[in-house]
């Protein structure tokens, strides 16, 4: 039989989703056995065990002095400023796209500004954000907003124009002013791509969050992993990656859970 | 330890290591290590904690480094290292900075932006000491990158910052308000710059640390002299141009000299400036989770004695080739 | 007096002409079936009726009006596709045509409810009152189609526009709408026009046949001279005219 | 009339597209102009006449020393590693991503993989890369793919899978193997796709060569603007984000010609 | 012996049986139309006969062969809509039907001259020769449903089947394809099974009409029973029997 027809039953299925998993593990402990054979307190790639350990601590033992889980301090710093940036160009790109997509004057201002505007490398210009936000949570925001609202603004307003002109023709005989379009029309079937886009884009946002905290920071997921990087622990950069990948790997899930629930039209074809 | 004939170093930005750069770039090192049958290559890092995390996990045979960085991390890490040169120690290179009038008692209650756990960081702590000031008196410290501390400078949000020259002089020299309030000329000696290597790659390879050694002095003469090729060069390598190099070189005491060189590594005071050092490491937990007190890592200096753990040495001050280089016999 | 002229009416696409002179008065309650080869500009024509675009030259009025600058009230639509929201139930679609005349697009406490009490009624007439809370994406084409006319006539437009209203259609459900349509005529006595590809169904439903074709013709240049109407047939008899059978497959 | 009916005229349409590109740079003059007034020496914010200076001697004058002119050395350097660390991917994402589109086994084995692998912070394993990968090229290559290949994998076996199953169906009565099938039915079909996607991971892919440029260089775009930030050397810095911003938008027309260009079945819709 | 034997054929997806004891023997150059109730399980049994999924329980054996795995070049079909590829110009689409089948997917030289040749005849038959180097987005439907016929039977199938092959033409263009069918038929005698939704369709092109419905039914637990052939109809004489009349709107 050819191999496109060959469907591996469902304890195979299992298996083979579990072994790329079981395989980069093996790598993983057998070069981290190399090096702590060579010099035991090598740093660079713990023991499993190791990792194990630290994350527990991490998770559980509150710091001497300051009586506080550090991890769950950034974590929290960390996904509100995630959270604040992605709701903000969310909103943004929204409106803007919303513009953009039904609006002729707007689209004439500001499409080709906006494609300009994504090309622009935002890291290179975090100098100008800090003079303008300061050092405070507004550039960390500013940052994610910049980085990723021109991307999401172009998309949905690619979206807004694909809605059938049909529509839009029809809402206008129905008797719909150009805000009962936006609102009614436009907005309630780009919201689903809206969520899309937000679950795509959350990838660079938790990148520009990591980078800014990197700068100028005292708390956050990204501050911490650079700070600790000062000494190479490893084990502390491990446990807060994998918890990063763990994090994004929620949020993706609930955005996706929430698109299916709230948009019912959209599932319901034959 | 095995014999290589390949070495590798790895250097970053800093006004007492740009001559790394010109020794590589001039053939001087080139030079040097066809004299003695092997091969140095010396690679420039962008960023100095990573070139140290790389010497760490064994991708160099040696870094250049500060007395404190190493410790804390290659000897921390349990990678034997020795200080096979010290180039200088920072005599005004790094500083605290305050926007406006006032003293180093009136940072009390002020954030301080610095690269947490850099010497940046020790300057401070023996700064806020000496007026009898601990770090919880500051309203917190906020790590800032140093590539960033310029235009984070410039904010309001920053009233004090820590840091290290070309960054000192660009504050001061356009900022009519900075006020160093104390720098390391306060702590002559204690903030050392060094090459260090693998304790057991230069047991095994002689060669490596005379070439080395050879070619770094030689270079340190045509410095003495005021060479302007070699000067303008390292000045235009660390992005500025004579005149700022040569202030830069003004805060930072370079031992062209190897004599004077293995003089500040015998020392009296050294192994006090390394005891404080560890206690501020261990302090912040630098150290590691695992280190059960300050002299966890014992520290060998050239007579034999040690300070921290004799069972554990994993830092020596090793005057063996600079006292060949004072002595010509390279 | 009547109730829609199309007076002198040309179109053009850059160079292209499109439609020329065309000229067609039509009575209140007329049923127009619109026939024509297949880019000859019938949907052009009808946009122009649901002032969606604006001829070159010419006037259309309805009533008496100006010729209109944008779509409204006056004229409802249905096409062959996307017609309905498909994120509003059904019953929602048809409160739509109500509650979209409003500043917000929303309906609420009495007006609400008597628009409800207004759609249900007409999803008795249009027979979807079984379907009423599910999603257009669930209903076969042909009820979405009913949807889509339901809707137009909630608005009470004073001319109905139907572009290929059953192009996406299998035979058999076709043959139902016919029948659907016939009915709800009898019941309203609307003004309709409807585009069709299909010459025989034009003739069953509509009480004229209007037929596009260019009149004259440049062999240099295709796009020199437009469509207009060459035939405009009575058809209330009911059958197709003999001479037009050869014509009979407009549609190939 | 309606907002979304009136359509802005030729003349208008242009001045309007240029209207916030001349916004903004009135904006940054007038910035400039205050902070220059009270700090003659400001370099935050360099008056619009420094920067256009600045750039004619950053793309015309050899340097003293080495007799090159950086800007351009930097721009090769970086486009080599960029346009190798895009096609490493763009190939990568190409074969897994048919793989799993076409082969249940290959699905089974490596799409949850690849959706976790997707959301690590590749940032935070700089260490790590550079110890496995060295600090030559092969490491700032390695970045950019392990940042942007899982995103493209998982965008191509999705497309993969919408393939109608008809035409895999038809292939196979015409008698194609499963090889012939991801060559002559599959592989055309998406490579469009592929080309947008390149189109759309090149943003990310500029941000993982800044950073990995940033940590380890001594050429490259993102070295040189890494450099000259210790010195806020602002007029060096956005000539160089303006140079990125132009080769990135060059690019990404480049591409959209291309797809134009090659798959002339995409656009000869009725 | 019969050419295609259906023997006790069973399909269950999950627990919810679509079809049950189905047999039917077929003899080669017959011309069989399938019809029945939207969701009855016609796709599937054409599925079946393509090998693309395999019956539950029971053989399907093609002129005494053992039931096929996976689909092959006995086997060629037609389906409603993407039966051809979309990035090949319409003469490629011909040659990959015999190209496919070669390790690499392509001909070259004199074999692909060849094939080239055999394509243009075929474009010929089928009526395409003026668009040969077009895609097929750019032709209209009936022409890209021709195509894939034309690139169906270049594979030389010992069966054809079609799913819904004119569904989603306009009765214009149906009639012509018919007629392009009939044409065909005359001149190959190929075995062809044909599902449609248009009982007339079924009876003016097929030799035998069979129809698909449930003979048994569960009021409680209507996923219980399968489908099978309820009737199986000698069609030759072309017209449709008259106690089916009032059954004619199968597709409602
Ligand atoms: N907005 C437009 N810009 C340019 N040309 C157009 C536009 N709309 C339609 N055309 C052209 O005008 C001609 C008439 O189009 P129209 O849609 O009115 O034809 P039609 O008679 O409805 O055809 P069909 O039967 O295929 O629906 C076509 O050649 C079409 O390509
Ligand atoms: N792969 C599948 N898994 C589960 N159920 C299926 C699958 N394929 C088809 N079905 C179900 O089997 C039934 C028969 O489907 P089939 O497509 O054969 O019907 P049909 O007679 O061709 O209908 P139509 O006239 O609408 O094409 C339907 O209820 C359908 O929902
Ligand atoms: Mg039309
Ligand atoms: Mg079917």
């Amino acid at each position: 039989m050819r191999l496109i027809n060959l469907i591996p039953a469902r304890p195979a299925a299992i298996f083979l989703a579990a072994l790329p998993f079981i395989a980069i593990f093996a790598a993983y402990s057998i070069g981290s056995d190399i090096r702590l054979e060579a010099n035991p307190q090598d740093k660079l790639l713990p023991a499993p065990s190791t990792i194990a350990e630290t994350a527990q601590r991490l998770f559980t033992e509150p710091d001497r002095r300051s009586k506080e889980i550090f991890l769950w301090n950034d974590t929290f710093a960390s996904l509100a400023r995630l959270f604040g940036g992605v709701g903000i160009s969310a909103l943004l790109s929204l409106l803007i796209g919303l513009a953009i997509g039904l609006l002729p004057y707007a689209r004439s201002t500001m499409s080709s500004f906006i494609a300009v505007l994504s090309m622009v490398p935002p890291l290179a210009l975090l100098p100008i954000l800090f003079i303008m936000f300061g050092l405070g949570e507004t550039s960390k925001v500013v940052l994610i907003v910049i980085g990723i609202t021109p991307f999401m603004t172009r998309d949905l307003a690619q979206r807004v124009l694909e809605i059938p002109q049909e529509q839009i023709v029809k809402a206008q005989t129905l008797g719909a002013s150009s805000a009962v379009i936006a609102m009614r029309v436009a907005l309630p079937q780009v919201l689903p791509r809206l969520i899309s886009n937000v679950r795509l884009s959350l990838g660079s946002a938790w990148l520009f969050l990591i980078a800014a905290e990197a700068v100028a920071s005292n708390v956050g997921l990204g501050y911490r992993i650079f700070l600790v990087r000062r000494y190479l622990a490893m084990d502390v950069i491990l446990t807060y990656v994998i918890w990063i990948t763990i994090l994004a790997f929620i949020i993706d899930w609930l955005l996706k859970t929430l698109s299916r629930k709230a948009f019912p039209w959209m599932e319901s074809g034959l | 330890a095995e014999e290589k004939t390949e070495f590798k170093l790895a250097w970053s930005i800093y006004v007492g290591w740009m001559p790394w750069g010109y020794l590589e770039d001039s053939g001087i090192m080139d030079k040097w290590a066809d004299k003695y049958g092997i091969d140095v290559e010396i690679v420039q890092f962008n960023d100095y904690i990573e070139s140290i995390n790389q010497y760490t996990a064994g991708a160099f045979d040696g870094v250049s480094a500060t007395n404190m960085d190493t410790l804390s991390i290659p000897s921390g890490g349990g990678v034997d290292t020795t200080a096979l040169i010290v180039g200088d120690y920072s005599n005004g290179n790094d500083a605290v900075i305050m926007k406006g009038e006032g003293g180093l008692a009136d940072l009390k209650g002020k954030p301080v932006n610095l690269v947490e756990l850099s010497v940046s960081h020790y300057l401070l702590a023996r700064g806020l000491d000496s007026v009898g000031l601990e770090e919880s008196d500051l309203d917190g410290v906020i790590n800032t990158s140093d590539a960033d501390m310029i235009a984070a400078y410039a904010t309001d949000d920053v009233d004090a910052v820590v840091t290290w020259n070309p960054l000192v002089s660009e504050i001061t020299g356009s900022n009519p308000t900075a006020n160093v309030l104390f720098d390391s000329s306060d702590i002559p000696g204690e903030i050392l710059d060094l090459m260090v290597v693998n304790t057991e790659t230069l047991a095994g390879n002689p060669s490596f640390g005379k070439a080395v050694a050879g070619a770094w002095y030689e270079l340190m003469s045509l410095m003495a002299a005021g060479d302007e090729a070699a000067l303008t060069a390292m000045a235009e390598a660390s992005g500025t141009d004579l005149a700022g190099y040569k202030a830069q070189l003004a805060a930072t005491e370079m031992f062209y000299d190897p004599a004077a060189a293995v003089a500040q590594s015998t020392s009296a005071d050294l192994p006090t400036t390394m005891t404080s050092v560890a206690e501020f490491l261990f302090d912040k937990g630098i150290l590691g989770e695992g280190a059960p007190s300050a002299d966890f890592v014992g520290i060998a200096y050239p007579d034999g004695s040690t300070t921290g753990d004799a069972g554990n040495v994993k830092f020596r001050f090793d005057t063996t080739y600079m006292q060949m280089a004072a002595d010509g016999a390279l | 007096m009547s109730f829609v002229t199309v007076s002198n009416v040309w179109q053009k696409y850059g160079d292209r002409s499109i439609l020329e002179r065309v000229n067609v008065t039509i009575e209140e309650g007329e049923f127009i079936s619109i026939v024509g080869a297949s880019g000859c500009g019938k949907s052009t024509f009808l946009r122009m009726l649901l002032a969606q675009e604006r001829p070159y030259k010419g006037e259309i009025s309805i009533d008496g009006g100006d010729t209109a600058k944008e779509p409204n009230r006056e004229r409802g639509v249905v096409f062959q596709k996307y017609s309905v929201f498909p994120h509003l139930s059904v019953r929602e679609n048809l409160i739509a045509a109500e509650s979209f005349d409003t500043a917000f697009g929303r309906l609420s406490g009495a007006k609400r409810k008597a628009a409800e009490a207004r759609a249900d009624e007409m999803l008795e007439r249009i027979g979807l009152n079984h379907v009423a809370d599910q999603y257009p994406a669930s209903l076969s084409g042909g009820m979405q189609q009913r949807l889509a006319i339901g809707q137009a006539m909630t608005a009470k437009p004073r001319i109905l526009l139907l572009d290929e209203p059953f192009g996406a259609l299998d035979p058999g459900t076709r043959l139902q709408m016919h029948d659907f349509l016939l009915e709800l005529r009898d019941e309203t006595n609307m003004t309709v026009f409807m585009v069709t590809h299909d010459l025989q169904e034009g003739f069953k439903l509509g009480d004229r046949v209007l037929v596009f074709d260019k009149p004259r013709w440049d062999p240099h240049d295709p796009g020199m001279y437009g469509a207009t109407i060459t035939y405009d047939f009575d058809a209330r008899d009911g059958g197709i005219p003999f001479q037009l059978k050869e014509d009979a497959d407009v549609s190939a």
